[in-house]
Order: C-alpha cells, then sequence, then structure tokens
C-alpha cells in the first residue's frame, strides 16, 4: 500500500481509463487487434493498480472472492454456453452461424462476441486470483 | 447341464471357498471338504466311462486361442491318480494336521483352500486343451501351493517358499511361456493334437531348442539344474509333501513334459532331435545324481524328495526317448509312482505325529511300536523300487521295455543303477525300524491316529492291488502310446 | 544455405540454452522459474520469426487486395502458448510459495537436504 | 443400452470434454466437500457414459470427424476420434469415475477442508485435459490441452502437502521437467508447421509424405520424442515419476499411474504412426533402436528398483517405470501383434496400477503411510486390501488368468513375429523380476507377523474397498474374458500401422 498521496491521487484517476481502454480493447476485438485476452488482462491490471494503491485488503473488499470465483466460473460457462447454444440449434460446436438463421453474418458477430466475453471475464478473475496469491491474501 | 469336465474343476473351485463359509466351525471345513473329495472322485470316474467327451471352452483371447478344456486318456490318467489320491490326503490331512499343530491351528482355512486350488490346478492341466490353458493352470498351481510351503511362516519356510517360487516362476516364465508363444508363433496354433502338430513348421534346430524350452520349463519335473526347489519344499507340513510334492505337482511337471512329447512335438520329431537326447542325458544324469544325493540325506523327508527327483526323471527319459513302450510307461509311472510315494510319505507323516522322529537314525526298532505304519512303509518302498508283486514293476518294466526297443542301453543302465542304489537308499530304513533295537532313551509311543493310519493302508493295499489289477490305468496308458 | 541464413534459428536455441542454463545451474526455484520462462521465450521467437514475411503487413484485415501479410496464425499460437506459459508460472509461483511455508527456504539444494534429514531419524 | 443419447451422437466427441468441462467450471458453485464430491462423480459417470457410446458408435461406423465451429479441416480445429482414441478414452473416464468415487474419503483424510479449494474443479479439469488429447485432430490443440492437464496434475500432486511436504518438492521438479518436455513437444510441431504450413494431424501427415527437408523432419521427431519421454516417464526420463506418485494424494496417485502417463503414450503412437512418415509401418534406424533401448533399460531399470524401494507406492511408482517399457517397446517395434500388446497393455495396465494405488491408498489411510516396516502382518489387518495388492502384483507379473498375461502374450508374439527374441526374452526377465517386487510385499503382509502394539484388524473402509476391487476385478474379469477387447485393439492397431503402409 503507497503512503504517497501522489501517487494514489493519480493511480487513483488512471484506473477508469484503464478500465475504460480493457472495455475498447475487449469490444474492437471483434473487427480488429484485441480480444478477451488482452483485454481481460488489461482489466485486471487496473485492480492490480487498485490494490497497490489502497492495499490487497481495499481491493478485495471491493471484488470480493466470492464474486471473483463466481465470474470466474460465468466467464467459461458463457464460453461454453454460447457452444452448446449452437450445438442445441443444430449446428456444431462454436458454428456461431446458427443462432441467427436469417442472418448468419449477424449471428457470428453476436457469437464471437459472447465467447470473447467469457474469455475477458474469465482472464481477468483468473489473473486477479494469482495475484491475490502471490500477495499472500487468504480468503 | 455342466459338462463333467468343467464340473471337475468347478467341485474343487466350491472346495476352496467352502473354509472360508465355515470358517467359524473347524468339523465342518474337514466334512465339507471330504464330500467335495469323493464328489470330484465319482465326477473323474463318470468322465472314465463316458465314451466322448466334447471340448469346454472357458475363455477366448482371440477366436483360435481359447481357454479350453478336451479331455484324453493321458489327462484322465492324471486326474484320477490325482483326484483318488486327494480323498485318502485329506482323511490324512485331519489327522496330521490336528496332531502336530492342534484341533484349530493357525491358517487352516488357507490351507484347505490351497489345498483345493491346487487340485482345481491339478485338473484343469490335465485336461486342458492346449498349451495356454496349460499354463494358466500350471501357474495357478505354482501360486496355489506357495502358502502351503511357507505354513509355518518361519524363515526356512520363507527361505524355501523363496526358492520354490524362483525356481518355478522363474523356468515356467522364461522358458516354457517362451517356448509356448514361439510354438505359436511358428505354428498359428497351441492346440494339442495327438501326434503333434510342430512337424512341417519348424526346423530340426528349432525343433531341438523347443524341446529344451520346454522340459526346462516345466522344472515342475524336477530335472537337474531346477530341482532344487523340491527337497526345500519339504518344509512344508507333510499331507502337502505327500500330495503335492509327490503326486499333484510334481506329476503336473512330467505331466507336461509327456505332453507336450506326445501333443505338441510329437514322437517322431522327439526321437530325431538333439534337443530330445540332449534332455534325456540330463535326466538321466538327474537319475543318478539324486539317487547318489539320496542316499547321504539322513532327515526322512528329503531322502524321500530325492527319490521322487530319480523317480520323476524316469518320466522324463520315457517321454523323451518317445518310444511307444517308452511313452506307456512314463504315463503309467505317472500312477504306480504315485501309490508309492504317497504311502511312503503318509508313513513319514504318521511318524512324526506319533513320536515327533524326523531323522532316519532315530528310526531304530520303532517297526515294533507302529506295525502297521511300517508295513505300509515297506510295501511302499518295494513298490517305488519296482519290485513284484506290487504295482511299481509295471511301469519300471515297460520303460525298461521301451529303452531296448530303443536301443539306449545307456539310458537302460541308468535305470538299474539306480534302482539298485534306492535298494540302497530305502530299504535300510524298514531293515533297520523291525530289526535294530530301539535306543534305551526313547519315549514311549504308539500308534499315530486312525486318520492318519487308514489312508496310509489304503495307499498300501492299492499297492498290492494294482499289481494284480492294474486296469483302468494301464489301459490309460496303453491308450496313450 | 549459410550457417547464418538461419539466423532466427540461432537466436532461439541461444535464447533456449540460456533458460535451460538457469534452470540446471541456479539454486533458488524462483531463478529456476525465471529460466523456464526464459526457455518458452525462446520457442514463442521462433514460432513469431516463422510468420515473418520481408515487407509484409501485418495481419490486419485492409481493404486493399494487393497487401501481402505476414502470417497470423503462429502469433495466434504463441497468443496461446503465452497464456500457457503464464499459467505454468502461476502454477510454479504458487508452488513455490507452498515450498516456502513449509521449509522456510527457496534453495533447491537446502530443501533437500531439509528432506533427507526428516528421513533419517524419521525411520 | 445408451439410445436415449442417439440424438446427440454426432456431437460425442465434443461433449466428451465439455461434460468434464462444465463440472469443472460449474463445481465451485456447487459447493466443496461431499457435495463437490458428489457432483464430480455424476460429471464423471456422464462422462464414461458418453466414451461409451462414442466408442460403441466408433465400432459401427468408424473413425469420427468432428469440424468445431464448423469449419472443415484443414482449415478449422478438427476433433478426430478413431478406435484407438476412443478406447483409451473410455479407459480414462472409466477409471477416473472410479477413482473419483474413491477420492471422497481418502481427499477428507489427506487434505484439511481449509486446503481444498477447488479441488474437485482441478480434478475434473485435469480429466478434461486428458480426455482432450485423446480425441484431438489438430497438433498444437494438443500441446495446448496437454499443458492444461499437466498443469492441473502439478497443483494436485502439491496438494499431497499435508501428509508429505515433499509432495511441493517433486510437483514443482515435476513442473520444471514437464513445462521443459512439453516445451520441447512445442517445438517439434512448430518445424512440423514450418515445413508443411499445417497443423491438422491428417494433413500434416499427407504434406509429410509428400516430402520435405528430412533434416527438419528428424529434428521435429527427435524434439518430439524427447518430450514425450518426459511426459511418459521413459527411462531415463523418469526421475519425477517416482516421487510424484509416492507424494501425491492417494487418489490423485491412482488417478495418474493409471491416466496420465498412458495419454503421453497415446501422443507417442498417434504422433511417430500416423503423422510421421513410416517405412512400411514400422519405425526405422535410430527412432527404433532408441525407444527399444529406453524401454529396455526401463524394463530392467525399474523392475529391478521396484524390488529395493521403502515403501508400497515407491515401489507400485518404479513398477510403472518399467510397465511403460513394456508398452513403449511394442510402440518401437510396430508389428501389429506387439503394437495390440502395448495398446491392450495401456488398457490393462491403467486397471491394474490405478487399482494398486487405490489400496496404496487404503492403506495410508488406515495407518498413516506404507512403508514396509508399517505392513508387517498385513495379511491379517486389511485382507480385503491386501489380497487386492496381491492379485494386482500377479497381473503385473503377468500370470495366466490376469489381464497383464494377455497383454504381455500379444507383446511377445509380436516380438518373436518381428525377429527380435532378444527383446521377448527381456520382456520375461522383467516378469520374472515384478514377481521379486510382489513377492517382497507378500511376504511382509503375510509372513511377518503381527507386532505387538498395533491392534489386529482394521477397517477397511467400504467406499474405498469397493473402487479397488472394481478395478483389480475387471483387470482378472479381462483376464479370462479378453476376447472383446483383443479384437478391438487389433483393429486399432491395425488402423495405425495400416494407414501407413
Amino acid at each position: 500500500m503507497s503512503e504517497s498521496v501522489v501517487l494514489r491521487t493519480i493511480g487513483g484517476m488512471l484506473i477508469p481509463y484503464i478500465l475504460v481502454y480493457g472495455i475498447y480493447v475487449q469490444m474492437h476485438g471483434e473487427v480488429g487487434p484485441g480480444g478477451g485476452f488482452q483485454a481481460g488482462v488489461l482489466v485486471a491490471a487496473a485492480f492490480i493498480l487498485h490494490s497497490l494503491l489502497f492495499g490487497p485488503t481495499g481491493t478485495m473488499r471491493l471484488l470480493p472472492r466470492w464474486f471473483i470465483d463466481l465470474s470466474m466460473s460465468l466467464g467459461v460457462l458463457l464460453y461454453i454456453g454460447t457452444g452448446v447454444v449452437c450445438l442445441l440449434q443444430g449446428g456444431y460446436f462454436l458454428e456461431y452461424s446458427v443462432l441467427d438463421r436469417t442472418d448468419p453474418a449477424a449471428a457470428e458477430a453476436l457469437g464471437i462476441t459472447l465467447v470473447e466475453a467469457g474469455v475477458g471475464l474469465t482472464v481477468a478473475s483468473v489473473i486477479l486470483t494469482i495475484v491475490r496469491k502471490v500477495q499472500g491474501v487468504s480468503p | 447341464m455342466i459338462p463333467l469336465e468343467l464340473m471337475a474343476l468347478i467341485l474343487p473351485a466350491v472346495g476352496a471357498l467352502l473354509p472360508w463359509l465355515f470358517r467359524r466351525d473347524p468339523k465342518l471345513q474337514g466334512a465339507s471338504t471330504l464330500i467335495i473329495t469323493v464328489l470330484l472322485l465319482i465326477t473323474v470316474i463318470q468322465l472314465v466311462r463316458a465314451d466322448e467327451t466334447s471340448r469346454v471352452t472357458l475363455g477366448a483371447i482371440t477366436p483360435t486361442l481359447e481357454f479350453a478344456l478336451q479331455v484324453d486318456s493321458l489327462g484322465l490318467l492324471f486326474a484320477l491318480v490325482a483326484s483318488g489320491l486327494w480323498i485318502l490326503n485329506s482323511i490324512y490331512s485331519l489327522g496330521y494336521m490336528h496332531g502336530v499343530y492342534g484341533p484349530r491351528f493357525e491358517g487352516e482355512q488357507r490351507y484347505w483352500s490351497c489345498f483345493s486350488l491346487a487340485i482345481v490346478a491339478a485338473i484343469g492341466i490335465a485336461f486342458s486343451a492346449n498349451l495356454l490353458t496349460l499354463f494358466l493352470f500350471y501357474e495357478l498351481m505354482t501360486f496355489s501351493t506357495w502358502p502351503l510351503v511357507t505354513h509355518s511362516r518361519s524363515d526356512e519356510a520363507k527361505r524355501s517358499g523363496r526358492i520354490y517360487l524362483g525356481i518355478l516362476v522363474g523356468s515356467s516364465t522364461l522358458f516354457l511361456l517362451s517356448a509356448i508363444i514361439w510354438t505359436w508363433v511358428l505354428t498359428g496354433t497351441l492346440e494339442f493334437e495327438a501326434g503333434g502338430f510342430l512337424a512341417g513348421s519348424a526346423t530340426a534346430g528349432q525343433v531341438s531348442i523347443l524341446i529344451m524350452l520346454f522340459c526346462f520349463g516345466s522344472a515342475k519335473c524336477a530335472i537337474f539344474p531346477l530341482h532344487q526347489w523340491l527337497p526345500n519344499a519339504m518344509v512344508a507340513p507333510t499331507p502337502v509333501s505327500a500330495l503335492l510334492h509327490a503326486v499333484a505337482v510334481v506329476k503336473a511337471g512330467v505331466f507336461t513334459v509327456l505332453k507336450i512329447s506326445t501333443s505338441v512335438i510329437g514322437a517322431d520329431l522327439m526321437m530325431s532331435s538333439w534337443g530330445a537326447e540332449v534332455v534325456a542325458w540330463t535326466a538321466a544324469a538327474t537319475i543318478l545324481f539324486a539317487s547318489l544325493v539320496a542316499l547321504t540325506r539322513q532327515q526322512l523327508k528329503a531322502r524321500l524328495a530325492y527319490s521322487t527327483i530319480g523317480q520323476l526323471n524316469y518320466i522324463v527319459l520315457g517321454a523323451v526317448v518317445a518310444f511307444p513302450a517308452a511313452i506307456e510307461g512314463a504315463a503309467l509311472h505317472i500312477a504306480m509312482h504315485a501309490f508309492g510315494k504317497i504311502t511312503l510319505f503318509f508313513a513319514a507323516g504318521a511318524i512324526f505325529v506319533a513320536s515327533g522322529k524326523t531323522r532316519i537314525d532315530q528310526l531304530a526298532g520303532i517297526g515294533k511300536r507302529m506295525p502297521w505304519t511300517m508295513s505300509a512303509f515297506l510295501i511302499g518302498t518295494l513298490s517305488v523300487l519296482g519290485l513284484p508283486p506290487l504295482c511299481g514293476m509295471w511301469s519300471k518294466w515297460l520303460l525298461a521295455e521301451g529303452m531296448i526297443a530303443a536301443h539306449q542301453w545307456a539310458f537302460l543302465g541308468a535305470l538299474i543303477i539306480s534302482s539298485l542304489l534306492s535298494i540302497a537308499y530305502l530299504i535300510p530304513i524298514s531293515v533297520q525300524a523291525f530289526f535294530a533295537s530301539e535306543p534305551d532313551d526313547t519315549s514311549p509311543h504308539g500308534e499315530a491316529p486312525w486318520t492318519c493310519r487308514i489312508p496310509l493302508l489304503v495307499s498300501a493295499a492299492a499297492c498290492l492291488l494294482l499289481f494284480w489289477w492294474p486296469g483302468i490305468f494301464a489301459q490309460l496308458a496303453g491308450m496313450v502310446r | 544455405m549459410s550457417i547464418l541464413g538461419l539466423f532466427n534459428h540461432w537466436a532461439f536455441v541461444i535464447i533456449m540454452m540460456l533458460g535451460l542454463y538457469a534452470i540446471i545451474a541456479r539454486n533458488n526455484m524462483i531463478k529456476k522459474i525465471l529460466g523456464l520462462a526464459l526457455f518458452q521465450t525462446g520457442i514463442f521467437l521462433m514460432y513469431i520469426t516463422l510468420g515473418f514475411k520481408e515487407g509484409a503487413a501485418s495481419p490486419i484485415l485492409q481493404h486493399d487486395p494487393s497487401i501481402s501479410y505476414t502470417n497470423p496464425l503462429p502469433q495466434v499460437l504463441i497468443l496461446t502458448a503465452i497464456v500457457v506459459s503464464l499459467s505454468t508460472m502461476a502454477v510454479a509461483l504458487a508452488i513455490v510459495i507452498g515450498i516456502r511455508e513449509e521449509y522456510d527456504s527457496i534453495e533447491a539444494d537446502e530443501v533437500a537436504h531439509l528432506d533427507r534429514q526428516q528421513r533419517e531419524p524419521g525411520c | 443400452m445408451l439410445s436415449f443419447l442417439s440424438p446427440w451422437a454426432p456431437h460425442f466427441p465434443i461433449l466428451l470434454v465439455l461434460l468434464p468441462l462444465l463440472g469443472a467450471v460449474l463445481s465451485p458453485l456447487i459447493g466443496r466437500g461431499d457435495r463437490g464430491w458428489a457432483w464430480a462423480v455424476m460429471t464423471m459417470g456422464a462422462t464414461t457414459a458418453v466414451a461409451m457410446a462414442l466408442l460403441l458408435r466408433i465400432r459401427e461406423v468408424g473413425a469420427v470427424s468432428y469440424p468445431l465451429g464448423g469449419w472443415q479441416a484443414p482449415f478449422g480445429i478438427e476433433l478426430y476420434v478413431d478406435l484407438l482414441s476412443a478406447m483409451i478414452a473410455l479407459v480414462v473416464a472409466a477409471v477416473g469415475w472410479v477413482v473419483t468415487i474413491y477420492a471422497r474419503a481418502s481427499i477428507r483424510v489427506e487434505i484439511p477442508g481449509d486446503r481444498l479449494g477447488a479441488f474437485w474443479a482441478v480434478w475434473l479439469l485435469a480429466i478434461t485435459g486428458l480426455l482432450g488429447i485423446l480425441i484431438s485432430g489438430d497438433a498444437f490443440n494438443v500441446y495446448v490441452l496437454l499443458e492444461i492437464s499437466s498443469l492441473t496434475i502439478y497443483g494436485l500432486i502439491a496438494m499431497g502437502r499435508s501428509r508429505d511436504r515433499k509432495a511441493l518438492v517433486s510437483a514443482f521438479n515435476y513442473l520444471i521437467l514437464g513445462s521443459i518436455g512439453a516445451s520441447f513437444i512445442l517445438i517439434a510441431i512448430g518445424l512440423l508447421y514450418a515445413q508443411t504450413g499445417t497443423l491438422n494431424m491428417a494433413d500434416l501427415r499427407l504434406r509429410l509424405l509428400e516430402g520435405g527437408s528430412e533434416a527438419t523432419v528428424n529434428t521435429a521427431r527427435a524434439f518430439l520424442l524427447a518430450g514425450l519421454g518426459l511426459k511418459m516417464a521413459l527411462f531415463p526420463l523418469h526421475f519425477w515419476m517416482p516421487a510424484a506418485y509416492s507424494t501425491a494424494p492417494s487418489a490423485v496417485a491412482g488417478l495418474l499411474a493409471a491416466t496420465a502417463t498412458k495419454v503421453g503414450i497415446y501422443m507417442a503412437m498417434r504422433f511417430l504412426y500416423s503423422v510421421f512418415p513410416t517405412d512400411q509401418g514400422t519405425l526405422t534406424g535410430a527412432n527404433a533402436w532408441i525407444l527399444c533401448a529406453c524401454a529396455g533399460g526401463a524394463i530392467l531399470f525399474g523392475s529391478a528398483s521396484a524390488a529395493r524401494q521403502p515403501s508400497l507406492s515407491l515401489l507400485l511408482a518404479y513398477s510403472s517405470v518399467a510397465q511403460v517399457g513394456y508398452i513403449v517397446l511394442g510402440l518401437a517395434v510396430g508389428q501389429i501383434d506387439a503394437m495390440t500388446g502395448s495398446i491392450l497393455h495401456i488398457i490393462f495396465h491403467a486397471l491394474m496400477k490405478g487399482g494398486l494405488f487405490l489400496g496404496a491408498g487404503i492403506i495410508i489411510y488406515r495407518l498413516g503411510g506404507n512403508e514396509f516396516d508399517r505392513l508387517a502382518g498385513l495379511g491379517r489387518r486389511m485382507p480385503w486390501t491386501s489380497a487386492a495388492i496381491v492379485l494386482g502384483g500377479l497381473g503385473m507379473i503377468g500370470i495366466p488368468g490376469t489381464a497383464g498375461f494377455i497383454s504381455k502374450l500379444h507383446l511377445l508374439k509380436g516380438l518373436f513375429i518381428a525377429g527380435q527374441p532378444l527383446l521377448a526374452m527381456l520382456v520375461l526377465v522383467g516378469s520374472v523380476l515384478a514377481a521379486i517386487y510382489t513377492w517382497r510385499f507378500v511376504e511382509v503382509a503375510y509372513l511377518r507377523p503381527v507386532t505387538d502394539e498395533d491392534p489386529v484388524a482394521v477397517e477397511e473402509p467400504p467406499g474405498m474397498l469397493w473402487p479397488m476391487w472394481l478395478l483389480i476385478g475387471s483387470s482378472v474379469v479381462f483376464g479370462l474374458y479378453p476376447a472383446t477387447v483383443v479384437k478391438l485393439a487389433t483393429d486399432a492397431a491395425r488402423a495405425l500401422l495400416g494407414a501407413t503402409g
């Protein structure tokens, strides 16, 4: 935890921008460089910065362990769920185009966005978990 | 309807389970085993009487490779001997084990159970339809008799158990199994066939090597230098030595050799191959060697064990010389030697139960205290020597005839010399027992309990009767050639 | 083909061997992990250089059919491999933390020594 | 039997990984302890059913391909399941299921509640990775899935720390070696990709057959073999295994012994025979000889070391080193019967060694460890456990009537046909050595008297007993009635070698 007021103030100001940038990378991943992995790391970085500035326990209060665990599972679930919905729609696993048979192109976009969202969620929470383990913050 | 062949396997297998079911009641354990033994003998007799037998499949590895049973005359001979003597031996076991180890000895269930399993193995070996099945039961026999050898759990028993298992498992996996697989690769089959099936599929050199692998692989026949397990196995309780290490286990070894000679390799190939000659010379040497060693052994059971080694190699010799008369003699010797030798072991055990004596020099004058036992011992001795009017004569006669027919004078000489030597190591025991005077410090004792005495008298009587009426045994042996 | 013709291979092999050396020669477990990371980075470099094409654009779709792209597949693969490597680091660090908790040391020889000590009187 | 699954039939391959993955993800939400366990058992049950159905389907219709996302191979990522992979997948799933059932009690004593964490999730994820390797038709995906299973396995081994802190060290060493091995595999895949420009395994084969730089292909094969050798603990790359198996929680040891190294061997089969070009279906030159030498060394060294270990777990682990040798020997000879023997041994050894490690675990559960000093008189104290261990040991020797015999029979036949009687002798010598190490246990358990201070009878928990007997018993059943499995394995071996002919 940093005692420096400068660091705390400036750092605190940075966090929202990092988050927004993360979300941009996430959403833009479908058409340009980016995607769930990168976005997840950026989002996690924001919270790591938070924990460096305001102490691990502070971040812990913000994002409790059960929440991180949940979002870890939910991310993968989102990924698998998209695939399973494709299965149920009669396609192959992760064959997004069957999500909406009237407009396959839009369905592709929808599918990839959902999957990437899942990846992002999982990556962010996994990285946070790893960092907490190293920080030695027990639940 | 369960086929009789299968029945003969299932009965002793059930017999192996019963002791655990009746673990609370030792009387019931003995009684149930006895009932099983009688049922088994009846089954085997029914099989002998049956005109036709069918092939019974137990399991299959590939469509052409099965665990299967098929009865033939040699197998019936062995099964008949094993199951018949099992009855006597079970009665004897009751008397012996309770006499030596007390009414509820430790490991009682294990003892009865493993005994039954050994009989399963013997029957399985006798009736196996192919080498694979034979190997299955051959190994089952090794592993089921190990707990009997180490029954006392002493350090000596442990050491003997290691030698027992080491030689038997080592030789059977290294030699027998590789011979079996090699045969399989060469011929594509493992099914026994009268007259052999190897001819035409293997070169002379391969046949010779196979013969040696087979014969040294079945180390249960106690051929030199793989005989060491047998004297070591004498650490087991005497009923085990009597039935297993004079009859079932060792005869399984020579049975395997005989079966391979007649039904895998075939007499013609046997006679022309140098491998058979190597085995024959080794067997002849073993016969003489064992007889000489027997002379030096003062432990009664050890002397009997070396005598067994010699007698077993008569059979191996007959099997590899492979002249019809020699084969018939070898087959008959399986039965005839069994009756004689089991009598001797029964007597040795009875002496131990009654007096606690194990050494030959302690037996002076014991004939007066145990007249029944020692008379039976004498009969057994004479039968093993092959003197009329006892059954051991027939098989030796035929073996000698075979050697003469094959012009194998050296082997005939070995037979004769070893017979003379066996007179030297067996007869003095009886002479001493009846005619020497007892040392003064002997504590008085009488005969062994009747459960020990009856089996040995019955087997002694059988030695006598089978001379006059060799009947079914001679017939079966005659069919082998 | 000259020796330097496969310049990228030389580079990746040298980096890998540096990593391997660290794994073998360093006693400190964290340094071993760093060596492992270096080792894996060498391989990533090999993959990425595989996809390189002189004068080609990075593989971002542009609406110009004449442009030639570098091969994107190795980069995608290596992205995955980096994630795998990251997870390996995470697990490795977690285990080292555990070792530190149990043995109060992260020097390989000290830990081995403690294990031996434990065994001898334990028997 | 499994007809209700038939509408899903085309999707069996993906379901095989999807089910355990879903189970793993949901498991933290379900809960720890018994609820997590029940969930894992259900998941594995469903997975096993799918694996069974997949095998039955493949027996009917032949190998199945599944394009992920509908992208057809070689452009998309393909799942490819043939007889070989379906058989091994069934073994992994079924043994995984049985061990999961067993794990309940043993985990409870070996891992304290606060360390339990996401145990069941990691456990299921490991199985997901192993199953994934088996059904993947894409070389790079094999690598990723291999790492997924390996990483989870490192974690699972490390959880043995509560019983024995050495578990952490062995997990660390395994991690370092395993990662180096995986990196070698990654290099090999990279070289193959550089040579051919494809990652699809079937496509790789076609393009490699067209020719190309032999040096690149050979280098790739060398890297692959070194990497896989580490993963499957092939002598002399086996150091990590005894330490890891003997310190891991006993349920984990059972799972690993039965499945993890087997999957490594499967990969070797897959790559060597259906990716790399072979000469008439056999390996040639240095490849074959190096593998044979390693296998021979494994058999002799593994069996001989097993006889000298101080505890049952270590004995079993070294025995595994030897058994891997048998399998690799059959693989290296590349003769159809030998290959059948190898495939059979993968399956049967999984059953037997899995069962044996479960037995060793029961002893740990009750006596706190399984050093031979503690096992005196075990035959009377824990009769059912000891009997199962003896039976499994007989299988290791290859006594007829046990499954071990069936596989060794085929292996030996293949070696004889391939004109390698010396190697066959080596296998037989290995069997004799196996008899020695098995008998070491037998003598201690049955001949050494119970020491006075110990209570004579020890209760054997039924929840652990019957999974062990299920594995050991099935190995005996397969020893007597192996026809179906042998037929399948022969077909699989023929497909594997014939694909190259």
